[in-house]
């Protein structure tokens, strides 16, 4: 069968440019660089527009949240306060003032702890921080490694176990999850530490990274160390079991996309060993849909965390965001909105970068 | 009589967002007369389906025009095609991509029996007049192979009864031994209704068994063109010879074509 | 002499996919839960709502599956509960996908500014994760099952918009859909005709894959005080009351496992249908020649 | 030139779920020529050529016997095919953009299975790779190293792959359909390269195509096969010019420089 069918812009692909020689474009690879920071930039500006527009949406008057009852009766204080927040002023200037403040890191007062929203979150993010990260060393060792097994053990048994493995990995709910493996763990077992990041009668290292882990390396302190580790080890569980269940679900389908192309083929062709054919081949060429899908999951690590930390009393960002929310303390919600907003657009932006590198078409147009 | 198609000077640049732009047809000029049958030869990304896809309204002229029939083709984007121009069909390369695989034949050729009723053959005796079974035609586009999916189209496009028929590479997705066979069924159901051919491939030995004249591009350009047989044996041009000499015959010599390299 | 191999494949047997095990599984579960929801009142051994004096009582032959804090029997609170998260889970997989996909195949068939403004949209809902996005919402219009949906709704009808996109443009470039443009139709008989039919597969097996996604998304904020409000018997309420008296594990497992099991299910048939519809599958078929 | 070093397929049966696609295939692929396998789509004219390369569709039941230097590749276990995969029999695909790996250089593809086949150090490996390129006739040869396929035309491409098929020097090369995908000016520097290496090397070089022009100019003898079977086949001339088996008549008169020209224009 000759030429398989060509898309119908075959002219586009193939079009011969009259001569002279095509002008090599500027640097491709600081176009392609320019282009996905832009578009990261925009996203972050969009971000502080949805997390603006949604403070200004609140059905309930922030004033009284913020004063009190009693202070809100009085109209003098309650001026006094609007003035101060600028809460009179047009919605364009309110959104100057709020891009101004955040400038300055300055993202509010939080209803509840009465403290600027930023200390909350600077006590809160390394917790789920530590968390997350250590959920997605486990996850992507443990998912795409069981995911490319399955698709090289394709309609075998081995693939069978992984698919209905991961499915049930992403069907349950975290949060039931969460209580599951607390109550056997914990409650039952007693295997494990249930709640909290350190037991209550250790000193928590002095904060260097904010990991309790890493900061009593740090410093030497081997038990709280361990301490903290197993207390990491029943929500990271729990975080793993989801994330894994996901990973090892698309790494699966890239693996198998890839051993379709004719590629493989050629590389079996050449003799070449198995295992060469597998990472230097098959690896290579699914590397990419494997990366994105791993920037996505930190997306998904972190609605987890908001259910396991409080299931787990972890004082991570999940649990700050929960109060927050049933509290109706908006400022705080935004805050934890924006920065999680930002963290997983940088993810994306930096998963783009490594696209470039990886891929050489990126590289060199 | 009607089935003129015109290009003059016709410009087609393609811009890709941040690439330069690329000039696929560059003062491209010529015509095919009514009832004529003009082959469109050269090799892959010289610009010829660019051609065909200017001439079907798909994409902008950058310069100069094409006309049918007298009726400038601009294109219609979004808007329905221009009633005058509904006598300018076209049958496409992928076999596997021509029929609309959730529909039956017989439905898909009532579309286009559509446009003019009254003169459109029935559908029985489209399959016919494309060596089709008639019972075939409650079949979907799946249950047939690559070469009857492509009878099928052919038979599709002269149900709306054209007065100029286009094939952009309509053989190149066959078996080498049912290229020439659709390649004549489509200038013979042309012929047959007075319609005129635009045929367009890389295949230049099919060309010369069914046009009569023969346009050459390159690059963009049109390098060559007359009739047929002058061409094959008086090419004028360097890039012909080179394009003609290129082409091994079936003559069981083992003669290798002596192409020098570009 | 006829070289045409006039040999026509099989009629289209069910694909392998639909037939799997794991599929049927699928279904019976699914059915199942359907049928709960259909019949519900008639299954209830109590009244949901109903308290009584004999609080956190483990599971027993009045209570099979024992009662939670207030004395309410599980069994019922469960099968209530199906009745609540599946039909709104229902209306919501609808709603998002008939949003979304519309919003996906206009910017497909548009293009332009259209196509950048829906897409750059459909960016910034997925820079923020689901949850916590929906809890900036729902936290913002105020906890209530309506402003629930609505969270979910801005949360997930970008993935449809995505896929439908990129099967509209996928499509909108294939020869038939072009033949049929030249016959003089107008874009929306394409539409109708040509693109959606093609399309509509494998958009069904998304919804059928975001289901479960659907479920555990309601679920999840009304476990975060942000969906449901007590004392409706919704699944994620009854998980967070067992978190409060944990001992009594029978509290939170029932409805746990009445939403793993529902989604699974629907990950099941998703899986299949995806696998039947999926468009790679069909070209691998359609232009297997060689 | 002994028959020992050609290919010798007898009897060659192929059973995939129940559906028998190889019906007894039986041809010689003397060294240092050209054996042209023709016929339409379905033939399994390609799947021969897999078969001899060991890389059937999985799950698929073979027969009779494939002799390759006195021993029966069927024979073999995966891991002795393996071994000869690459360094004595080779392959070439249809469409270089697909078989070569779009992410790894020409010179890390050219030099992998090298590198273990002949067990040569890094800059013995590239040595060969700068050799290969010049044989298949590719410009700057150092340079082409460090790039990558899509920094490539569709003609030098398909060269390229002809050099790593031939690197660590093979006896048997199978090219299923080399010149397709490629233009005619193009194609015709390709089947110069086929022939040329095959009457330098002394390769067994099995040609499959369903294109009978390109397998006149380029095969010695044709193999012509239907329906899984082989129904004729003899030297280039006499299969062309005089074809015995009504189907192979078919296909010869089918090819547009043998049938009569349509009287005129219009009737």
């Amino acid at each position: 069968m000759p030429r398989s069918g060509e898309p119908l812009t075959a002219e586009v692909a193939g079009a011969a440019t009259v001569p002279p020689a095509p002008r090599r474009g500027r640097h491709p690879l600081l176009r392609y660089v320019s282009i996905r920071l832009g578009i990261s930039v925009l996203l972050v500006w969009g971000v502080t527009l949805v997390t603006f527009v949604m403070t200004n949406l609140v059905p309930a008057d922030p004033v009284t949240a913020v004063l009190g009852d009693a202070a809100a009766a009085d109209p003098e204080v309650v001026a006094q306060f609007r003035r101060e927040l600028g809460l009179d002023r047009s919605l364009p200037e309110q959104y100057l003032l709020y891009l101004q403040r955040l400038l300055h890191l300055d993202l509010g007062t939080s209803a509840q702890t009465r403290r600027p929203v930023l200390d909350d979150l600077r006590e809160a993010v390394p917790a789920t921080a530590e968390l997350a990260l250590f959920v997605l060393l486990v996850s992507v060792v443990v998912g795409v490694g069981i995911g490319v097994f399955a698709a090289l053990r394709h309609r075998r048994f081995a693939d069978d176990v992984v698919r209905v493995v991961s499915l049930v990995g992403i069907s349950a709910p975290t949060f039931w999850l969460a209580l599951v493996v607390f109550y056997v763990g914990f409650y039952r077992l007693g295997w494990f530490p249930g709640s909290g990041r350190l037991d209550t009668q250790l000193v928590p290292p002095p904060q260097v990274t904010g990991f309790m882990t890493v900061d009593s390396l740090l410093a030497g302190q081997t038990a709280t160390f361990v301490n903290a580790l197993a207390h990491l080890l029943l929500p990271g569980l729990v975080l793993t079991l989801y994330t894994v269940g996901l990973l090892a679900r698309f790494s699966r389908s890239a693996v198998l996309d890839v051993l379709n192309q004719e590629y493989v083929t050629a590389a079996r062709a050449k003799g070449l060993p198995g295992r060469v054919v597998t990472f230097r081949y098959v690896l290579r060429g699914a590397l990419l849909p494997i990366l994105t899908v791993v920037g996505l999951s930190f997306g998904s690590l972190l609605s987890g965390a908001v259910l396991t930390e409080t299931v787990f009393v972890w004082h991570g960002l999940g649990q700050y965001a929960y109060q927050a929310a049933t509290r109706l303390d908006l400022q705080a919600v935004m805050g934890v909105g924006l920065v999680v907003g930002v963290t997983y657009i940088t993810i994306n932006f930096v998963v783009d970068l490594l696209y470039a590198v990886i891929d050489p078409r990126v590289r060199r147009q | 009589m009607a089935g003129e198609l015109v290009f003059d000077e016709v410009t087609v640049r393609y811009g890709r967002p941040g690439r330069p732009t690329v000039t696929a047809v560059d003062r491209a000029s010529f015509r095919v007369r009514p009832g004529e049958v003009v082959g469109l030869v050269g090799e892959s990304g010289c610009g010829k389906s660019t051609l065909a896809k200017l001439a079907c309204g798909l994409v902008p002229a950058a310069g100069g025009r094409a006309t049918f029939d007298g009726t400038p083709i601009t294109p219609y984007g979004l808007r329905k095609r221009p009633a005058q121009l509904l006598r300018l069909q076209m049958v496409f390369q992928n076999p596997y991509a021509s029929l609309n695989p959730r529909r039956r034949v017989a439905a898909q050729l009532q579309d286009a029996r559509a446009i003019h009723p009254a003169t459109a053959p029935s559908v029985d005796d489209l399959l016919r007049s494309v060596g089709l079974d008639p019972a075939l035609r409650t079949r979907y586009p799946h249950q047939f192979s690559g070469g009857q999916r492509q009878r099928i189209a052919i038979a599709r496009a002269m149900a709306t009864g054209p007065d100029l028929l286009i094939g952009d590479e309509p053989i190149a997705s066959l078996d080498a031994s049912l290229q020439a066979q659709v390649a004549t069924l489509m200038r013979d159901v042309a012929l047959a209704s007075d319609t005129s051919l635009l045929f367009i491939s890389h295949d230049l030995s099919v060309v010369r068994l069914i046009a009569d004249r023969v346009v050459v591009m390159q690059a963009g350009r049109v390098v060559e063109e007359g009739p047929t047989e002058q061409v094959w044996s008086a090419p004028q041009e360097a890039y012909t010879q080179r394009l003609l000499a290129a082409i091994p015959l079936a003559d069981g010599l083992g003669t290798i074509p002596d192409v020098a390299p570009a | 002499m006829t070289l045409v191999s006039t040999t026509t494949r099989p009629r289209r047997r069910v694909p392998e996919a639909l037939r799997s095990p794991l599929t049927v599984v699928g279904v019976v579960v699914a059915a199942g839960w359907l049928l709960v929801v259909v019949l519900g009142p008639l299954l209830q051994p109590a009244d949901p709502l109903a308290q009584s004096p004999d609080r956190l009582a483990p599971l027993s032959a009045a209570h099979w599956f024992g009662t939670d804090s207030l004395g309410r029997d599980v069994l019922s609170r469960v099968i209530a509960g199906a009745r609540i998260s599946i039909p709104l889970s229902l209306l919501l997989v609808a709603l998002s996908a008939s949003v979304g996909s519309l919003l996906g195949a206009v910017a497909g068939l548009l293009g332009g500014v259209v196509d950048e403004v829906v897409m750059r949209l459909a960016d910034l809902v997925l820079a923020f994760p689901t949850i916590i996005l929906a809890m900036v919402v729902a936290a913002a219009l105020g906890p209530s099952l309506t402003n629930a949906v609505i969270a979910m709704l801005v949360v997930t009808w970008p993935q449809y918009a995505r896929v439908t996109r990129s099967l509209v443009l996928g499509a909108r470039d294939r020869e038939f859909v072009v033949a049929g443009r030249l016959l003089g139709i107008g874009w929306f008989t394409s539409l109708r005709r040509d693109v959606v039919p093609n399309v509509a597969g494998p958009v069904f097996a998304l919804t059928t894959l975001d289901f479960g996604n659907a479920i555990l998304l309601l679920s999840g904020l009304s476990f975060l005080g942000l969906g449901t409000v007590p004392p409706t018997p919704e699944w994620g309420l009854m998980v967070s009351d067992g978190v409060q008296n944990f001992t009594a594990w029978w509290v939170a497992a029932f409805p746990g496992l009445a939403i793993c099991s529902i989604v699974l299910a629907f990950n099941f048939i998703g899986d299949a249908l995806r696998d039947a519809l999926d468009p790679r599958m069909q070209k691998a078929v359609g232009s297997r020649a060689l | 030139m002994s028959d020992a070093d050609g290919l010798r397929i007898s009897g060659l049966t192929l059973e995939l779920r129940g559906q028998r696609i190889l019906d007894g295939v039986d041809l010689v692929a003397p060294a240092g020529q050209v054996t042209g396998l023709a016929g339409e789509s379905g033939s399994g004219k390609t799947l021969t050529g897999m078969t001899v390369l060991g890389l059937p569709p999985a799950g698929s039941v073979l027969g009779g016997s494939i002799e390759f230097r006195g021993t029966d590749l069927l024979t073999l276990s995966a891991r002795q095919h393996n071994a000869l995969r690459g360094e004595e029999l080779a392959m070439v695909f249809q469409d270089p953009t697909a078989s070569l790996h779009p992410m790894i250089s020409i010179g890390g593809q050219l030099t992998d299975h090298v590198r273990h086949h002949l067990h040569l150090g890094r800059a013995q490996a590239r040595a060969r790779a700068l050799e290969v390129l010049e044989q298949v006739r590719v410009p700057d040869p150092a340079q082409a190293l460090r790039k990558y396929p899509h920094e490539f035309s569709g003609g030098q491409l398909q060269r390229i792959a002809i050099g790593i098929a031939i690197a660590c020097r093979p006896s048997v090369l199978v090219a299923d359909e080399p010149t397709t995908a490629l233009d005619v000016t193009v194609q015709a520097g390709v089947m110069r390269l086929l022939r040329d290496l095959c009457d330098e090397l002394g390769l067994t070089v099995l040609l499959i195509t369903h294109d009978l022009a390109v397998m006149s100019a380029l095969a010695d003898t044709i193999v012509v096969m239907r329906h899984g079977r082989v129904v004729e086949h003899g030297p280039r001339y006499d299969v062309i010019r005089d074809p015995q088996h009504p189907y192979t008549r078919d296909l010869v008169e089918a090819l547009p420089d043998h049938r009569p020209r349509p009287t005129g224009g219009r009737p």
